[in-house]
């Protein structure tokens, strides 16, 4: 039983190293790789869904498993946890990413390397696993580089120009914000004597008393770090980029899960220095939520591109959860728990979607997009609702639980900052939905650009047979996000246990 | 194609010494400084010194089964860790301690090994990549 | 009772479900039907407030519900109002009837939320729902329109939202109060109206003036107690909208639009009976509710009935219908009596009550004023559309659009001559002998006869001035503001790594002197 | 001030934060990426020095096994020892990436890229 902890770190691991090896050239015929490929990457996953069911009913009962790493004492060796917080965000994890592999079937079939891009979504997977589960600041670090480096490759498998420069942008902002991690780990390790979370937090203690400045700097370095891999306003301009030029599955993880792997280590990292000091920066975290919340929607709202719509919508989401954090109650915490495991649905469904219109109209200016199919945009109507937070989508569930967490705080100004976010969210998604009803304004346009004689845009994702590998994915999200909003206590309850059991 | 005969001839002499110390770091990692990671990065640098001696080519040792093995290599690794829950402890626990095949360090020699031919056809894939794209027509 | 009312609601949502497979117009039919049924066989026992509290699990929203005698009465105005908005459409595309059932039961469950948070989720949902109605043509005007419609009921919404959470706060209640006449089309944020309303098919703009602005007064109504609020406040906004909805009525010249301001300036009718908070306002107000829901359905729908038969809504390129369409002409023409409340209509009935609710006499002034206006605004419209010059050919209408012109126009009638069936509702009994009202309807009528003439005259109706100074205007500056600022702060903001780097940096020292504070 | 002073400050932790902070600074600074990469490079050097100079001990010796009473701590050692191998393939990545947008845009100055 106790196994399943590391287990869920390394069948992601072995699956990703089986796949490599499905990459090397061989003489057998693609469709029989693709095979392979295809029932690795399920059973893969289909592993780590066996495990998380497994561990399931003991963790959602109020069980914390622990594991030691080859049995060495967790004062000197790596041990993992698998609380209800870290088994939610997981289970979370491992449902997004399954249904946007079955995406990424059809989607990355016609980039070279397919075999490449299996390998690093589970080494992607292996990073995010290590993250959620680790209770050691060092391999927290090392799982966050290999979630970091699966990431920057997967962004740079456009193979174009754009994908490329975002790569490196995010590579050498990423890189310089892991230093200031690893200089944080540092310090800590050199002031507390240790690198496990709980032998540390013991430590920190007498360091906040006595040296306050120090804790102060460790506190800022860890907000800052995780804060740029979160894409906290004055730190987000990597984001935009990275995930508006990567390919469209690949944007829908690294909205939906890889920006709430960093929040999940800021919620884990956050009340580690202790109730006290936690007071104290709970109104310097809320209004940098709130400073990200504002500066994510008015940078929203100018872009003409979906996919960078959608990447600061993810900003200004992101700044909610922040907010949510930073206010710190336990309601306010359930509601920031809520939003990651709503928004990593809808930001998700919302990027897949974008795919596939992209390809069907050829170019990803908003005013030019078409639906692609009714039920595409149908589903794309439900995302976007529950982003801006309309009632009875999932989305509005946890912005009124964090808002209601604000004010019961006496913070009315956030509540007031994440619901004039709302409105202007709700402006610009609905820019993007009008443009399916303007069919007529679109007809025209095609016209005129048939009688010039011109090009479509080249856009580097050109059109592409729509399969219903692509579009499944898209209908459970939406469906999952319908049934969430209508009956949300099922999620409440287990964000409930999350904050109790996990949230310490 | 290559630099000078000297360089040549040294790199001739150098190759299987090198090739030799960087198995020494490997297989003595355990109880002296070195380890894995050196060993191996010093078997991948033995191909670079080749590249840089006479001109990238490839011989026998390909690309592709350079990523084969360091594929292998890492499954292996892998497996070694998952040895230690079916013997009932943990994973990478060492569970040749005091077994009939323990050589003094239990499974640390094994992981060592694993981890050196790891990096270092990891770095030959890495020379491999970087010179063939570098030796390309554009 | 609480089977009847689940029904009454689960109804429309199912069919709105069967709609998507066809047998559109039928569904909706049939369900709409079976929704004012079952609200009718409510009426009996709803003598006395129910309260009904649903054990679901939607945590943190709470289902109570409450049958009483305002939340039958609106909901029965609202089903009937579908109905015959279904009865009248001819629209086949796959999801009219869709939205149509769904906002139907979206704003029956409006009718019976009592809770302040289940008001809000069904106030959000019936704005998404009749933005998809509005846009339903989908022409760029439509579409432009939607979008203000959207946006500005989106931020009443937020408005209500905060005053939610806000609540036992002054500021509260009026954050609440702001979100509602934010529905409602109330003065200072009336523009939407007058652009949704032209904007979105005849049907759905007499549900738009008839159902889904209420649900703002509605609102304030059921809610305000629980906010302890003077709704008094509303009373300026009343009369400044009754005021600029005739006077703006009175300058345009399309059909559509005219109906539009006269929402905006009939709604302020109603808050102001609300804003008097004596009985007599009230029970004027709730009435003067229905009654606008009717007859200015039945107005949308004859004005449907003639843009359908010349594809026109110019005005001055309409006339002489009158021969050629007699039906519609008179269903018209009882409309135009009741809007401006001529006995024996229900408008005379329920303005009356609110005129002598009124205490201030500069409140009457105005009031007479409106209604002078409102006179001459439907001279116009009538003249202009059935009786000047004849040269319209206009095309046959189907019966089915006649027919809930009739069932309209009866409840004019019926309702103006009995208008004890609403005000049994309210609990209000009100006599009054029609000669004592003689002298105001006839200074009405003569100072609404006069308007028009001078306006005819002045050329003001003929060829309306251009208006420069414009609320709407505000509100487009607002959003051109923000879309402004966004495009700075993007242009500001994108530079290369170095800078990020710096940033991180900087925003690292300012983090650290923050904690150490 | 004397000498001893200034080898009490000169040690590898100071060394290691001076080295990050001139990392940092390149970063802000330079406009070339191959510069830029090695700026971060220099950020993890720094990082490593810092790390080992916590583990350091006076007059330990290497921890081995064997019979000693003083050693230095090994735990950063090791740990530096994975940092190595992460940067390893951070630069080794970074450097293909640049030469990619070498190739696709013909320039490495931060600025022209940016535009």
């Amino acid at each position: 039983m106790s196994h399943t902890v590391i287990l869920l770190v390394v069948t992601p691991l072995m699956t990703a190293f089986l796949l490599s090896m499905t990459a090397i050239p061989h003489k057998v015929a693609y469709t029989t790789l693709k095979r392979i490929r295809m029932l690795l990457s399920v059973s893969g996953f289909a592993g780590l869904c066996v495990l998380l069911g497994t561990a399931g009913p003991h963790v959602l009962s109020g069980e914390v498993l622990t594991y030691q790493l080859g049995g060495w004492s967790p004062f000197l060796g790596i041990a993992l946890r698998l609380d209800a917080l870290s088994f939610l965000m997981a289970t979370i994890a491992v449902l997004v990413s399954f249904l946007t592999m079955f995406y990424s079937f059809s989607y990355m079939e016609r980039m070279r390397g397919l075999g490449k891009y299996d390998t690093f979504y589970f080494l992607m997977m292996t990073g995010m696993m290590g993250v959620l589960l680790t209770r050691d600041f060092f391999n927290m670090y090392v799982f966050l580089e290999i979630l970091g480096l699966s990431v920057y490759i997967l962004i740079s498998s456009g193979e174009k120009k754009e994908n490329y420069k975002a790569s490196l942008k995010y590579l050498v902002l990423g890189s310089l914000a892991s230093g200031l991690f690893l200089l944080a780990v540092g310090i800590l390790y050199h002031v507390t004597g240790s690198l496990n979370m709980d032998y540390a937090a013991q430590g920190i203690q007498g360091i906040v008393e006595r040296n306050p400045s120090v804790a102060a700097l460790v506190f800022a370095l860890f907000v800052v770090s995780l804060g740029l891999k979160s894409g906290v306003v004055p730190l987000h301009f990597w984001l935009p980029d990275a995930h508006s030029m990567a390919p469209s599955p690949v944007s829908a993880l690294l909205s939906g899960i890889v920006l709430k792997i960093t929040v999940y280590c800021m919620i884990r990292v956050v009340p580690f220095f202790g109730p006290q000091f936690y007071q104290g920066v709970s109104p310097v975290i809320a209004s940098v939520g709130a400073a990200t919340v504002l500066g994510g929607t008015l940078l929203a709202l100018s872009q003409k591109n979906i996919k960078r719509m959608l990447a600061y919508s993810s900003v200004s989401q992101i700044g909610i959860i922040i907010t949510g954090i930073g206010i710190g109650t336990d309601i306010a915490l359930k509601g920031a728990l809520f939003h990651i495991l709503n928004h990593a649905l809808m930001k998700s469904g919302l990027f897949l979607c974008a795919g596939i219109m992209i390809h069907q109209s050829g170019t990803r200016d908003i005013p030019h997009l078409r639906m692609g199919t009714p039920g595409i945009a149908a589903s794309f109507v439900v995302f976007s609702l529950g982003v801006v937070g309309i009632p009875p989508l999932n989305g509005f569930v946890s912005k009124f639980i964090i808002c209601y967490g604000a004010v019961k705080a006496q913070y009315d100004g956030l509540a007031f900052v994440i619901l004039i976010a709302s409105l202007i969210s709700c402006s610009y998604y609905f820019r993007v939905v009008q443009t399916f009803f303007s069919r007529r304004q679109g007809e025209k346009k095609e016209k005129r650009r048939k009688k010039k004689g011109e090009k479509k845009e080249n856009d580097p994702e050109t059109p592409l047979q729509l399969s219903n590998w692509m579009r499944i994915p898209v209908y459970i999200l939406a469906v999952l996000c319908l049934l969430l909003g209508l009956f949300p206590s099922v999620g409440l309850k287990a964000v409930e246990l999350a904050v109790t059991v996990g949230g310490g | 194609m290559g630099m000078s005969i000297i360089v040549k001839t040294a790199t001739r002499f150098l190759a299987p010494i090198m090739l030799l110390f960087g198995v020494y770091i490997i297989l003595t990692g355990h109880v002296s400084p070195g380890g894995g990671f050196q060993g191996g990065v010093i078997l991948g640098s033995v191909l670079l010194l080749f590249f840089i001696a006479f001109g990238m080519r490839e011989g026998r040792f390909t690309e592709n089964l350079a990523s084969l093995i360091e594929d292998v290599s890492a499954l292996l690794l892998v497996m070694v860790g998952l040895v230690g829950i079916l013997v009932g402890k943990e994973f990478l626990s060492n569970f040749l301690v005091g077994s009939a095949l323990d050589t003094g360090a239990g499974t640390i020699p094994l992981v060592n090994t694993l981890i050196g031919l790891k990096v270092g056809t990891a770095f030959i894939v890495l020379f491999y990549t970087f010179f063939k794209y570098m030796g390309r027509k554009p | 009772m609480e089977l009847l009312l689940l029904l009454a609601v689960i109804v429309p949502a199912a069919g709105a479900v069967i709609t998507i497979f066809g047998m559109r117009k039928w569904v909706a039919l049939f369900c709409s039907g079976i929704s004012l049924g079952l609200l009718c066989m409510l009426v009996p026992q709803a003598a006395e407030p129910v309260e009904i509290t649903y054990q679901i699990q939607m945590n943190p929203l709470q289902v109570r519900v409450i049958v009483d005698a305002f939340s039958l009465l609106f909901a029965l105005l609202v089903s009937l109002l579908f109905l015959m908005a279904i009865i009248y459409s001819r629209r086949e595309s796959s999801s009219y009837y869709f939205l149509l059932l769904c906002n139907l039961a979206v704003l029956l469950g409006i009718a019976f939320s009592n809770e302040l948070l289940l008001f809000y989720v069904f106030l959000e949902m019936s704005a998404v729902i009749t933005y998809f109605l509005v846009i339903h043509k989908r022409t760029d005007e439509s579409i432009a329109a939607g979008f203000k419609y959207l946006v500005m009921n989106m931020g009443g919404a937020v408005f209500v939202l905060l005053g939610i959470l806000l609540k036992g706060d002054s500021l509260g209640a009026l954050l609440f109060i702001a979100g509602c006449l934010v529905k409602a089309g109330s003065f200072p944020v009336h523009v939407w109206l007058a652009d949704a309303h032209p904007a979105a098919p005849s049907a759905v703009s007499a549900l738009l003036s008839g159902a889904v602005v209420k649900t703002g007064v509605y609102g304030i109504l059921r809610f305000a107690p629980a906010f302890a609020v003077d709704v008094s406040v509303v009373i300026p906004l009343a009369l400044a909208s009754m005021l600029l909805g005739v006077f703006l009525a009175l300058l345009q010249t399309d059909v559509k639009r005219i109906l539009a301001y006269h929402t905006i300036s009939q709604v302020g009718f109603v808050l102001l009976g609300l804003g008097l908070q004596s009985t007599a306002g009230i029970s004027g107000g709730i009435l003067h509710m229905v009654n606008h829901g009717i007859f200015k359905a039945l107005l949308f729908l004859c004005m449907g009935c003639v843009i359908k038969a010349t594809g026109e809504r110019n005005l001055h390129h309409l006339g002489g219908l009158k021969s050629k369409m007699p039906l519609t002409a008179a269903a018209c023409l009882i409309g135009a009596l009741s809007i401006s409340g001529i006995p024996p209509f229900n408008g005379f009935v329920s303005k009356t009550i609110l005129f002598h609710g009124v205490e201030s006499d500069t409140v009457k002034m105005l009031f007479v004023i409106t209604c002078a206006g409102t006179v001459a605004s439907f001279i116009k419209l009538f003249r202009h559309t059935f009786l000047l010059n004849p040269g319209v050919l206009p095309k046959k209408i189907p019966a089915s659009m006649k027919l809930p012109l009739i069932i309209l126009s009866g409840f004019c009638i019926v309702l103006g001559v009995f208008p004890s069936i609403v005000l049994n509702f309210t609990g209000y009994s009100f006599e009054f002998q029609l000669t004592e009202c003689a002298t105001e309807i006839l200074v009405t009528v003569g100072l609404g006869s006069a308007i028009y003439w001078i306006g005819l005259k002045t050329g003001v109706i003929t060829n309306p001035p251009h208006l420069r100074v414009s609320i709407d205007r505000i509100f487009c500056g607002m959003g051109k503001i923000t879309d402004y600022s966004s495009s700075v702060l993007s242009n500001v903001l994108t530079q290369d790594i170095n800078y990020y780097a710096t940033y991180m940096v900087l925003f690292l020292v300012l983090l650290f002197f923050l904690f150490t504070l | 001030m004397n000498l001893d002073m200034l080898t009490n400050w000169v040690n590898s932790i100071t060394v290691g934060i001076v080295l990050l902070l001139i990392g940092v600074y390149g970063i802000m600074t330079q406009k070339n990426l191959i510069k830029i990469i090695l700026c971060i490079d220099i950020i993890f050097l720094g990082l490593i020095l810092f790390f080992v100079g916590s583990g350091y001990t006076e007059g330990g010796t290497i921890p081995l096994l064997g019979e000693y009473t003083l050693y230095v701590d090994p735990l950063p050692q090791t740990l530096m020892l994975t940092t190595v191998v992460v940067e390893l393939s951070v630069t080794a990545l970074a450097l293909a990436l640049v030469l990619k947008i070498y190739e696709t845009s013909k320039t490495l100055n931060v600025k022209e890229l940016e535009s």
